[in-house]
C-alpha cells in the first residue's frame, strides 16, 4: 500500500470516527425524519381563528339549515342546524373548488364571454318570447324575478318542480288545488306504499324520510333494486313501467274487499289482470291492500306523475286526511311549471337553482346559470356563485366571496332584490276530492334497471353526483361499496 | 404542582352503540368523517381496496334481507392487536379516554398493525393526499393532514375532543362537558343510529344501550374487548357478530 | 507508525471543529423580522406588564396569538414616536390594513396541538416558563430556520447539543414531556398531537 | 429506548431488552477491537513475515505439508505441525535418529550433497562458519531459465527463514523465493554468479536444522517432480519426467501454455 | 493471456482456474440489467409512494414480506453452519462455511434492502431504535436482523482480505489473521441473534389474535410459530447450502466441496426437518382443535376457500416435509446425488410454502362474518424490485466466488481430479 494512500486512509478514518462524536449525523437524522412529517407539498389547513356562522344549504331544494365552521375566511366544516345533513351536504363546501367548477362563460361547450352572452340574451328578448325559470320560488330573489317578468314584455316566469312535487300534479288536477299547496303529511303516516319512489335516497329532501323511517312502514314496489327497498318493511319487485298496473290492482282489491267506498269507480281490468301486468302474484296484491287498510293513515307515493296513484290515494281516503296528502297555504301564488312551457319559446334563462335534469322544452335558446359544468350542455353556460357564495335567499350578503367572472341571474337581468320581511305561515286548509271515473293511466317511466344512484345528486348538477362518488364514499367509482 | 391543576379528570372510556336497525346506509357518516378528518378525494388509481374510509358502511345481505353495518375502529381494549404489534409506539391505548390512537407522525408505514386488525379498520396512505387546486382551503384546522406512507384510522374525531377540552379549560372545568364532544359520524347520522359516550359512566345512554339485550360486538370471541357495540332486533343481524358454521357460509357463497 | 496516528488525530480534530462549530452555522438560515419591536417600551407605555394584555385567550379557549394590526392601530393610528420601525409599521401595515408577517419563533408544526388555555389557566403556568423573558426584551430576535426540517431554531433550542440549556430553552416533544413528568401530567400521544 | 427518551418506561421488558442489546453490541465491538489491537501490536514488533508464512502454510494442501522424515522414509506418514521449522521441533531429534530407507537419487538434476535445501527450492552453502551463500536450486533454475527481472534485498537488510528472500519475474509471472535461513545480506549475486545472496548468519548449531539434506532431498525431489509432471501434463510435458528424463533448461519457455502461475505458486510456496 | 495487463489474473488466487475476464463480464451483464430494472422499480416505489405496488389495505403485506421471510429462512444456513463448525466443532463443514457466510450476507442484506422500500417512511425507520415497543415482535426482528447483518459483514471482512492481491498488504494480512481468530465469537453472537429473529419472524404472525388462521398460543411472550420458525429455518439452511453449492458446481463445472460434506449437510437437514414436521403436526392439531375454535372460527373453514384448500396443509407436511426428511435421512437416497438434491429442493420449497401460507393466506382469509375472501397478485414493480435483489445476490456471489476463497478445498479437489486425469492418460 502506497504511503499517500495510507495517509488518506488515516485522515479519512479520523474524520469518520470524529464526525460520529459531533451532532452532525444525529441532528441530520432527526431533521430528515421531521422533514418527512412536514413535507412542503402536503397541504396545510388555513390558519386563523375559528368561528361558527349560520346559513342554509343550497345543494338541493330541501335547503337544510347549516352551521358553518369558518377559519381565515374559508369554510372548513359544516354541520346541520336542525338534524344531520346528507352525504353530499357534508362535502358541499369542497364543491366550490371542484375541477368542474364553472369560471368562464361557455357556449355549446366552447368558452365565450359575458359580453357575447349579454348580446345574445338582449337579441333573444327583442325577438321574444323568453322564459325565466326558477328553482326555488319562495326566495326573495324569486319575487324579484316574478316582478321583473311581469313588468317586461314577452317575458314569463316558470318554476322547476322537484320530482316529488311534480308527482302530485295529477292529484292536484283532480282536487283542483295548486300543486304548490299540496304536501305529504308523512310525519303522521303509518304506512307508505311507494311505487319506485326513492324515499330514503333524498326524496323530498335528503333527510326527511330518513328521520321518519325507523317508525314508518314502507312497502317498496320497485322495478330496480334500491337502498329504499333494502330498508323497506316489505319489498315487492314489479315490472318496469307497471306502477299504474299495481296501483289499479290494489285499488280493485280495496273495493272488492270493502276496504274502500263501494261507490268508487272500478279500474278497467280485474285485479288478477292488473297484477299480471305488474308482474306480481295476486295474493301479494291482496297483502298490500290489506296492509294499507290495516295501517291507516297510509299513503301511496309514486316516483312519477301518475293519475292511478292519485286515484288510489283518493280510494284510500288519504287525500285531505292527516298522514296523507294535505293542503297547506296560501303560498306566494301558483306558478307555471316549466313542464307546462308553451312551445315556440325564443329563449329560456335558467336560475342556478334549476336542476340540470330540467331542460326547457323545444328549441328555445338556453341560458343556464350554474356553478358547475355538466356533462354536455347545449346553449349558454353562465358561471354563477357556488356554495355559500351567494345568500341562500338571494338577498343579503354571502359567507364566501365568489371568484372572479361569476355573476348572479339577478345581476345579469339587472333586477334589484329586496328581502321579504314577512312570509305567510302555511296553515292547514281543507282538501276534498272525489273520484268520478277511473283516470287514464299515464305511461309512467320507471328508473333504469341499473339505477343505484342516490336521489339527492340526481336532482343536482350531474357533476355533484360525480363528486359524491369522488368523495371518500366510493374510492372506486365503478366499485361502489354500497352499490 | 399548582392547585389549579387539580382536580384531575377521571379516566373515560369512550364507546359507541350502533343501532343497525336504524342505519339506512345513506353514507352521511362516511362523507362527514372524510371532511372532518381531512381525507383527500381518493387518488384516480385508488380502488375500493386502497381508498381511505375510516368509517365504512358495509351492505350485508342474507337470503334477500339487507342490513347496513357501519364499521370503524373498534377501539379494542384488551391486548389491543395494533398497539401490541407496533414496533415504535405509534399506536397506543390512551389511558385518559380509552381511545386507540394512531399517530401518523410517528408511524413509519410498516403496516404490521393493518395485518393485526381483525376489522380491516386501518388504512394506509398509498399516495400523497392531493386536493383539487384551492380545495385545501377547506381543510379542517383541527386535524393534521397525513402524508403518504403512513397508516391512519378512526381516532374518534380527536380534533373535536381537543376543541372540547380547550373549551373546558377556558371555562375552568376539570374535564370535557359530554355535550361538547361527539364524533362527527354520530352527529351526521340522520336516523340517530349511533349513540356515543363514556362507558365508565354507568348511567350514560351508551352504557345502558351497550348492556341492552340486543347489543352485540363483532368478533367478541377474539377477546380484544372492542368498545364499539352494535344492536339489532333482527336475529340474523346479531348472527353477524361471529362467523357462523362453514356450511351456512358455503351456501351463502354458492 | 507515528505519521498515520497524527493524521488520524488531525482528522478527529477537524471533524470536531466542523461538527460543533461549523455545522450549526450551516444548518440554520436567519431571517430578520419585518421591523423592530420593543416589548419593554410597550409594556411601559401601555402600563400593562401582563402578556395577556395583548396576547389574549378567546372565550372558546383558543389562543389569539399575536395581536392583529387593527388592535395595534388603536394606539398607532399614526406614528406616535420617531422610530423608523414605527414609521414602517404605520406606512406599510396600518394604512394598508395589512397584517404584519411576523416570523413566530415558537410556532409548532401542524401536527402539534398546544392549548394555551390548558397550560395557562388549568396548570397556571407563567408564559415565561416556555417563552422566556421575551416580554422584557428591547428587540425581537431574528427568526432562525432549520434548512432540513423547516422548524424554527427555538424548537430545538440554541445549544446544538441540547445539553445544559435554560429551562425555557427548547420546545421539542422531550421538553414537553419532561415538564409533564415533573408535574405528574403524563398524557398520551393524543394529548398533544392531532 | 433510553431513559428520558419519550416512550421509555422502567419496565422489566425495557430493561432486559436494553441490556441484552447493549451486551451483544459490546461483545461484537470487543471482538473487533481485540483483532485491531493485536494487528497493531504485530505490525509494531515485526514478525509479520513469520505470520504470513504461517497463514500460507495453513492454506497448503495436506500432502504438501508432509514432514521431512516422511520424505526420508523414516516415518510412514506425518504432517508437519510447525510450518517446516524444525529448529524448535521437539520430536526432531527422535525422528532424526530413525533409520532411513530412501535411495539417494537426483533424477539427473544437480543437487550437490554439500548444500542444504529449503522447501522453497533455495539452497544454502556454508562459506565460513558465519557466512553462507544462498541460491536457487537446480530444478527451480531450470524451470525458470533466464528470469526477466530479479529484485534482490539491499546489502545490510535482514532476511528471515521462510520470509521473503528475493523476488523474480518471468513471462509476467512474479514470484518470491523464500529465504532458507536467517541472516543479514552481505552481498548480492545473480544467475550468472550461480548464487543470489551472501548472508552473515547468527551463531548457533541448529540455525540450519530445518533445511533438507541427504535422503530427504531425493524424497522431496521425487514428489516435486511427480507434482510437476501432473501439473504440466495437460500442457504436453514428457510423460516420463520422473524416471530418467530430466528437465530441460528454461522449461517455462518450452511450455508457455502451461498454467505457470499455479506451478510457480506451488513450487516456491507462494500463495 | 495471463501476462496481459488487461486480465485480473493477479487478483485471482493461484492454482484455481477461473474464466477469463471477458466471459465473466458477459455472464454478469444480464444480471446488471436486471439489477438496473429493480433499482428503477424501487425508485418508483420510493418516489411515488407504495401506491405503485399492488398491495392494498387488506393485503398490507405482499410479495416482499413473503420473500423476505423466505430468503431469511434459507439464509439461516450461514449462522447454522457457523454454529456447527465453531461451536459443535464439525470441522469438515469448513468446506462450505465461507460460501455460507456470503450467501447469508446476501440474503440478509437483500431482505433489509427490500424492507427499506416496503415501509412507507424509510427515513423514520430509526424510530424503532429510539422508541422501541418491546412487546412487538417486529422490534425484536428489527434489532436482531440489523445486528446480525453487522455480524455477517464482519465475518465477510476476513474473507475479502484473503484475496490474493489484498493480502499482499501486510496490515490486511495480519488483520485477517486476527479476525479469523475472533470469528468464533462472532459466530456465537450470530447464533444467538439469528435464533431470536428467526423466531420472532414466526412470532410476527403467531401473535396476531385478530387473524385466527395465524394466531397461536405459546410460551410466555412467544407463540409456537416462534419455535417452529427457528426449527424450520435451521432445517432448510443446510439444504439451501447443498442446492446453491451444487448449482455453482454445475455452472462452473468444478468440484468445490467433498461429497461427504454434502451428505453430512443432508443428514443434518433431514434430521431437523423430521423434528420440525413432528412439531408442526402437533401444533396444527392443537390449533385446529383448541385455538381456532376458541376464537370463534370453525377449524376447517380456513381451508374452505379455493385455491387455499386443505391440500396446502397436506403438501406442507407431507410432500415438502416428510418426503424430503425421508430422502435425506435414508442413507441410500442421501448418497445418490439426484435424491439428495431432490430432498434438499423439496425442503427449501417446503419452507417457502410455509412462509407463503402464513403471509398471504392469512391476509386472504375473511375475518368478519360479512367480509369476503380476497386475492392478491403482485405487479411488475414488486416483482422487479425483488428481481433486482436476486440480481444483486448473483453478482455479489459471482464476484466473491471469483476473487475470494469461498471453497478452501477447491484447490485440493482440483489437484485430485488432475491426478485422476493423469492416471487415465497413463493407462
Amino acid at each position: 500500500m502506497s504511503k499517500t494512500r495510507r495517509d488518506i486512509l488515516a485522515l479519512g478514518g479520523g474524520l469518520a470516527a470524529g464526525i460520529v462524536f459531533t451532532p452532525v449525523p444525529w441532528k441530520i437524522l432527526d431533521d430528515a425524519s421531521i422533514w418527512t412529517q412536514n413535507w412542503p407539498w402536503i397541504p396545510q389547513p388555513v390558519k386563523g381563528p375559528v368561528e361558527w356562522k349560520e346559513s342554509a344549504c343550497t345543494m338541493c331544494p330541501a335547503g337544510c339549515g347549516l352551521k358553518v365552521k369558518m377559519a381565515g375566511g374559508y369554510v372548513v366544516g359544516l354541520s346541520g342546524k336542525d338534524g344531520a345533513l346528507c352525504a353530499l351536504g357534508y362535502g358541499a363546501h369542497q364543491m366550490n373548488f371542484h375541477p368542474r367548477r364553472l369560471r368562464v362563460v361557455y357556449r355549446d361547450g366552447r368558452p365565450s364571454t359575458w359580453e357575447a352572452a349579454e348580446a345574445a340574451f338582449r337579441k333573444a328578448c327583442e325577438e321574444g318570447p323568453v322564459a325565466v325559470v326558477d328553482g326555488r320560488p319562495s326566495r326573495s330573489v324569486s319575487r324579484a324575478y316574478q316582478a321583473w317578468a311581469a313588468a317586461t314584455k314577452g317575458m314569463s316566469y316558470f318554476v322547476a318542480r322537484a320530482p316529488e312535487e311534480a308527482a302530485l300534479v295529477p292529484l292536484a288536477r283532480l282536487a283542483g288545488a295548486p300543486v304548490e299547496e299540496l304536501a305529504y303529511d308523512l310525519e303522521k303516516t303509518k304506512l307508505v306504499l311507494s311505487l319506485n319512489a326513492p324515499l330514503l335516497e333524498g326524496w323530498g329532501g335528503p333527510q326527511r324520510v330518513q328521520r321518519l323511517w325507523p317508525e314508518l312502514k314502507i312497502v317498496q314496489a320497485e322495478s330496480a333494486k334500491s337502498r329504499t327497498g333494502d330498508c323497506a318493511w316489505q319489498r315487492v319487485s314489479i315490472r318496469p313501467g307497471s306502477e299504474a298496473a299495481l296501483a289499479m290492482a290494489v285499488a280493485y282489491v280495496l273495493i272488492d274487499e270493502k276496504l274502500a267506498p263501494a261507490t268508487s269507480p272500478r279500474p278497467p281490468k280485474t285485479a288478477a289482470d292488473h297484477a299480471r301486468d305488474a308482474g306480481v302474484e295476486l295474493n301479494t296484491v291482496l297483502e298490500i291492500a290489506r296492509a294499507l287498510a290495516a295501517n291507516r293513515p297510509a299513503v301511496v307515493i309514486g316516483r312519477e306523475p301518475e293519475p292511478a296513484v292519485a286515484a288510489l290515494n283518493i280510494l284510500l281516503g288519504a287525500v285531505g286526511a292527516t298522514g296523507g296528502v294535505v293542503r297547506r297555504g296560501p303560498v306566494s301564488g301558483a306558478f307555471q311549471s316549466m313542464d307546462e312551457m308553451p312551445t315556440g319559446l325564443r329563449a329560456a334563462i335558467l336560475d342556478s337553482t334549476v336542476p340540470h335534469d330540467h331542460q326547457p322544452s323545444g328549441d328555445a335558446e338556453r341560458f343556464r346559470f350554474t356553478a358547475w359544468r355538466g356533462e354536455d350542455e347545449k346553449g349558454w353556460l353562465l358561471p354563477a356563485p357556488g356554495f355559500l357564495e351567494e345568500n341562500p335567499d338571494g338577498a343579503g350578503d354571502a359567507l364566501l366571496k365568489p371568484p372572479e367572472g361569476v355573476r348572479t341571474l339577478a345581476a345579469f337581468l339587472g333586477v334589484e332584490v329586496k328581502a321579504i320581511e314577512s312570509r305567510p305561515v302555511a296553515a292547514e286548509r281543507p282538501l276534498t276530492c272525489r273520484l268520478a271515473a277511473w283516470p287514464q293511466p299515464a305511461s309512467s317511466a320507471s328508473p333504469p334497471a341499473d339505477w343505484t344512484g342516490p336521489w339527492t345528486p340526481a336532482v343536482l348538477p350531474p357533476l355533484s353526483g360525480k363528486l359524491y362518488q369522488e368523495s371518500a364514499l366510493f374510492p372506486a367509482p365503478e366499485k361502489g361499496l354500497l352499490a | 404542582m399548582t392547585p389549579q391543576s387539580k382536580p384531575k379528570s377521571k379516566p373515560r372510556r369512550y364507546g359507541m352503540v350502533i343501532d343497525v336497525d336504524r342505519c339506512t346506509g345513506c353514507g352521511g357518516c362516511m362523507t362527514a368523517c372524510a371532511a372532518e378528518n381531512n381525507v383527500a378525494p381518493s387518488d384516480s388509481r385508488a380502488t375500493a381496496r386502497t381508498g381511505l374510509t375510516p368509517m365504512l358502511v358495509h351492505r350485508v345481505t342474507r337470503e334477500g334481507r339487507t342490513a347496513f353495518l357501519p364499521v370503524t375502529c373498534m377501539q379494542c381494549e384488551n391486548e389491543t392487536p395494533c398497539v401490541t404489534v407496533c414496533p415504535q409506539q405509534a399506536v397506543e391505548l390512551d389511558k385518559a379516554t380509552g381511545i386507540v390512537t394512531q399517530m401518523p407522525q410517528r408511524c413509519f408505514g410498516c403496516r404490521y398493525c393493518m395485518t393485526a386488525c381483525a376489522y380491516h379498520a386501518r388504512y394506509f396512505n398509498w399516495w400523497d393526499p392531493v386536493w383539487p387546486p384551492g380545495m385545501e382551503r377547506t381543510l379542517n384546522p383541527g386535524v393534521a393532514v397525513r402524508m403518504r406512507g403512513v397508516v391512519e384510522k378512526c381516532n374518534f374525531c380527536h380534533g373535536r375532543l381537543h376543541e372540547a377540552e380547550d373549551k373546558a379549560a377556558a371555562e375552568g372545568l376539570a374535564s370535557v362537558n359530554p355535550a361538547d364532544y361527539r364524533p362527527v359520524c354520530v352527529e351526521a347520522c340522520p336516523t340517530r343510529a349511533i349513540t356515543f359516550g363514556d362507558l365508565n359512566e354507568p348511567a350514560s345512554e351508551v352504557s345502558l344501550a351497550a348492556k341492552g339485550p340486543e347489543a352485540f360486538r363483532l368478533l367478541a370471541r377474539l377477546g380484544t374487548e372492542p368498545k364499539i357495540y352494535y344492536s339489532s332486533k333482527r336475529e340474523w343481524v346479531r348472527d353477524l357478530a361471529e362467523r357462523g358454521p362453514v356450511e351456512r357460509r358455503e351456501a351463502r357463497r354458492g | 507508525m507515528l505519521r498515520p496516528l497524527l493524521l488520524f488525530l488531525a482528522g478527529l480534530a477537524a471533524a470536531q471543529i466542523a461538527g460543533w462549530y461549523g455545522f450549526p452555522r450551516v444548518l440554520y438560515t436567519t431571517h430578520a423580522q419585518p421591523f423592530e419591536y420593543r416589548h419593554k417600551t410597550h409594556a411601559v407605555k401601555s402600563g400593562s406588564t401582563e402578556c395577556d394584555g395583548c396576547h389574549t385567550l378567546r372565550p372558546d379557549g383558543v389562543f389569539a396569538g399575536l395581536p392583529n394590526t387593527e388592535s395595534c392601530a388603536a394606539c398607532h393610528p399614526e406614528a406616535q414616536g420617531t422610530t423608523k420601525a414605527e414609521a414602517t409599521f404605520v406606512k406599510d401595515f396600518v394604512t394598508t390594513e395589512k397584517e404584519v408577517p411576523w416570523l413566530v419563533r415558537a410556532r409548532q408544526p401542524a401536527n402539534v396541538r398546544f392549548s394555551h388555555a390548558i397550560h395557562t389557566k388549568r396548570a397556571a403556568l407563567k408564559c415565561e416558563r416556555c417563552h422566556g423573558r421575551d416580554g422584557e426584551t428591547d428587540t425581537v430576535r431574528p427568526y432562525q430556520q432549520n434548512r432540513i426540517s423547516g422548524y424554527s431554531r427555538d424548537i430545538w433550542g440554541q445549544s446544538i447539543s441540547r445539553l445544559r440549556r435554560a429551562p425555557n430553552e427548547g420546545m421539542k416533544m422531550d421538553d414537553c414531556e419532561s415538564c409533564h413528568k415533573e408535574r405528574g401530567f403524563v398524557t398520551g400521544c393524543l394529548g398533544c398531537h392531532r | 429506548m433510553f431513559p428520558n427518551v419519550s416512550g421509555f418506561h422502567y419496565t422489566f421488558g425495557h430493561v432486559l431488552f436494553l441490556s441484552l442489546f447493549g451486551l451483544v453490541i459490546v461483545t461484537i465491538a470487543a471482538a473487533i477491537l481485540l483483532a485491531m489491537w493485536k494487528t497493531r501490536r504485530d505490525l509494531r514488533g515485526n514478525h509479520t513475515e513469520n505470520l504470513r508464512w504461517h497463514t500460507e502454510f495453513d492454506d497448503l494442501p495436506l500432502d504438501e505439508r508432509c514432514c521431512r522424515h516422511e520424505l526420508a522414509g523414516r516415518v510412514e506418514a506425518r504432517v508437519c505441525p510447525n510450518a517446516f521449522d524444525c529448529r524448535d521441533c521437539r520430536q526432531y531429534p527422535q525422528f532424526a535418529a530413525l533409520p532411513t530407507h530412501a535411495p539417494e537419487h537426483a533424477f539427473g538434476l544437480d543437487y550437490p550433497p554439500n548444500r542444504l535445501y529449503h522447501r522453497g527450492h533455495a539452497w544454502v552453502e556454508r562459506e565460513s562458519d558465519d557466512v553462507v551463500r544462498v541460491g536457487l536450486d537446480d530444478l527451480a533454475s531450470r524451470m525458470v531459465g533466464n528470469p526477466d527481472s530479479i529484485e534482490l534485498p539491499a546489502p545490510g537488510t535482514h532476511v528471515e527463514a521462510n520470509g521473503t528472500g528475493w523476488r523474480m519475474e518471468k513471462n509476467g509471472h512474479e514470484f518470491r523465493v523464500l529465504s532458507p535461513i536467517d541472516g543479514d545480506v552481505l552481498e548480492t549475486g545473480g544467475r550468472a554468479e550461480g548464487w543470489y545472496l551472501r548472508l552473515r548468519v547468527p551463531h548457533g548449531d541448529n540455525q540450519a536444522r530445518h533445511l533438507l539434506h541427504g535422503p530427504e532431498v531425493s524424497g522431496w525431489l521425487m514428489r516435486e517432480l511427480e507434482r510437476l509432471q501432473i501439473e504440466l501434463a495437460p500442457a504436453g510435458a514428457a510423460p516420463s519426467l520422473a524416471d530418467g528424463g530430466t528437465i530441460v533448461d528454461g522449461l517455462m519457455d518450452q511450455l508457455p501454455q502451461a498454467d505457470w502461475d499455479a506451478v510457480l505458486g506451488r513450487t516456491f510456496i507462494d500463495a | 493471456m495471463a501476462s496481459s495487463a488487461l486480465t485480473d489474473s493477479r487478483w485471482i488466487a493461484r492454482g484455481i482456474d477461473r474464466s477469463a475476464a471477458g466471459p465473466f463480464a458477459l455472464w454478469l451483464t444480464p444480471w446488471f440489467v436486471l439489477l438496473a430494472l429493480g433499482v428503477y422499480a424501487a425508485w418508483r416505489c420510493l418516489y411515488y409512494g407504495l401506491g405503485e405496488t399492488n398491495m392494498d389495505n387488506r393485503f398490507a403485506f405482499g410479495l416482499w414480506i413473503f420473500l423476505d421471510l423466505a430468503i431469511i429462512a434459507l439464509g439461516a444456513g450461514a449462522f447454522f453452519t457457523g454454529f456447527l463448525v465453531y461451536l459443535m466443532r464439525i470441522k469438515e463443514l469448513k468446506a462450505v462455511l465461507n460460501s455460507a457466510v456470503v450467501l447469508g450476507f446476501i440474503c440478509y442484506s437483500g431482505a433489509v434492502a427490500v424492507l427499506a422500500i416496503d415501509v412507507g417512511q424509510p427515513m423514520r425507520a430509526w424510530f424503532t431504535f429510539w422508541h422501541p415497543n418491546t412487546h412487538s415482535m417486529l422490534t425484536e426482528v428489527t434489532f436482531c436482523i440489523s445486528l446480525y447483518l453487522a455480524v455477517l459483514a464482519f465475518e465477510y471482512v476476513p474473507l475479502v482480505l484473503k484475496n490474493r492481491r489484498l493480502r499482499k498488504t501486510t496490515s490486511f494480512l495480519v488483520f485477517e489473521h486476527h479476525m479469523h481468530i475472533v470469528v468464533p465469537v462472532l459466530a456465537a453472537v450470530g447464533t444467538l441473534l439469528s435464533f431470536f429473529h428467526q423466531g420472532s419472524l414466526g412470532g410476527l404472525y403467531g401473535v396476531l389474535r385478530g387473524r385466527p388462521f395465524a394466531f397461536r398460543e405459546g410460551f410466555s411472550i412467544w407463540p409456537t410459530t416462534f419455535f417452529l420458525f427457528i426449527l424450520s429455518a435451521i432445517a432448510v439452511g443446510p439444504s439451501f447450502l447443498i442446492l446453491t453449492t451444487r448449482l455453482v458446481e454445475k455452472i462452473t463445472g468444478k468440484k468445490l466441496v467433498p461429497r461427504t460434506v454434502f451428505e453430512k449437510l443432508g443428514f443434518i437437514s433431514g434430521l431437523l426437518l423430521a423434528l420440525y414436521v413432528a412439531a408442526k403436526s402437533v401444533d396444527t392439531l392443537i390449533w385446529l382443535n383448541v385455538t381456532s375454535p376458541a376464537a370463534g372460527f370453525a377449524p376447517w373453514e380456513h381451508y374452505a376457500y379455493r385455491p387455499y384448500g386443505l391440500w396446502l396443509m397436506a403438501a406442507e407436511i407431507g410432500l415438502f416435509g416428510l418426503l424430503p426428511a425421508a430422502l435425506l435421512l435414508y442413507r441410500k437416497t442421501r448418497e445418490r446425488g439426484v435424491w439428495l438434491l431432490t430432498g434438499a429442493a423439496l425442503a427449501c420449497c417446503g419452507v417457502m410454502l410455509n412462509r407463503f401460507v402464513l403471509t398471504v393466506q392469512t391476509l386472504a382469509l375473511p375475518t368478519l362474518a360479512f367480509d369476503e375472501f380476497m386475492q392478491y397478485m403482485p405487479n411488475w414493480q414488486e416483482v422487479a424490485t425483488f428481481g433486482g435483489v436476486v440480481a444483486y445476490g448473483v453478482i455479489l456471489y459471482s464476484i466473491s466466488y471469483r476473487y475470494l476463497p469461498l471453497f478452501p478445498k477447491e484447490r485440493e479437489l482440483a489437484a485430485e481430479s488432475r491426478e485422476e486425469v493423469n492416471h487415465v492418460s497413463e493407462r
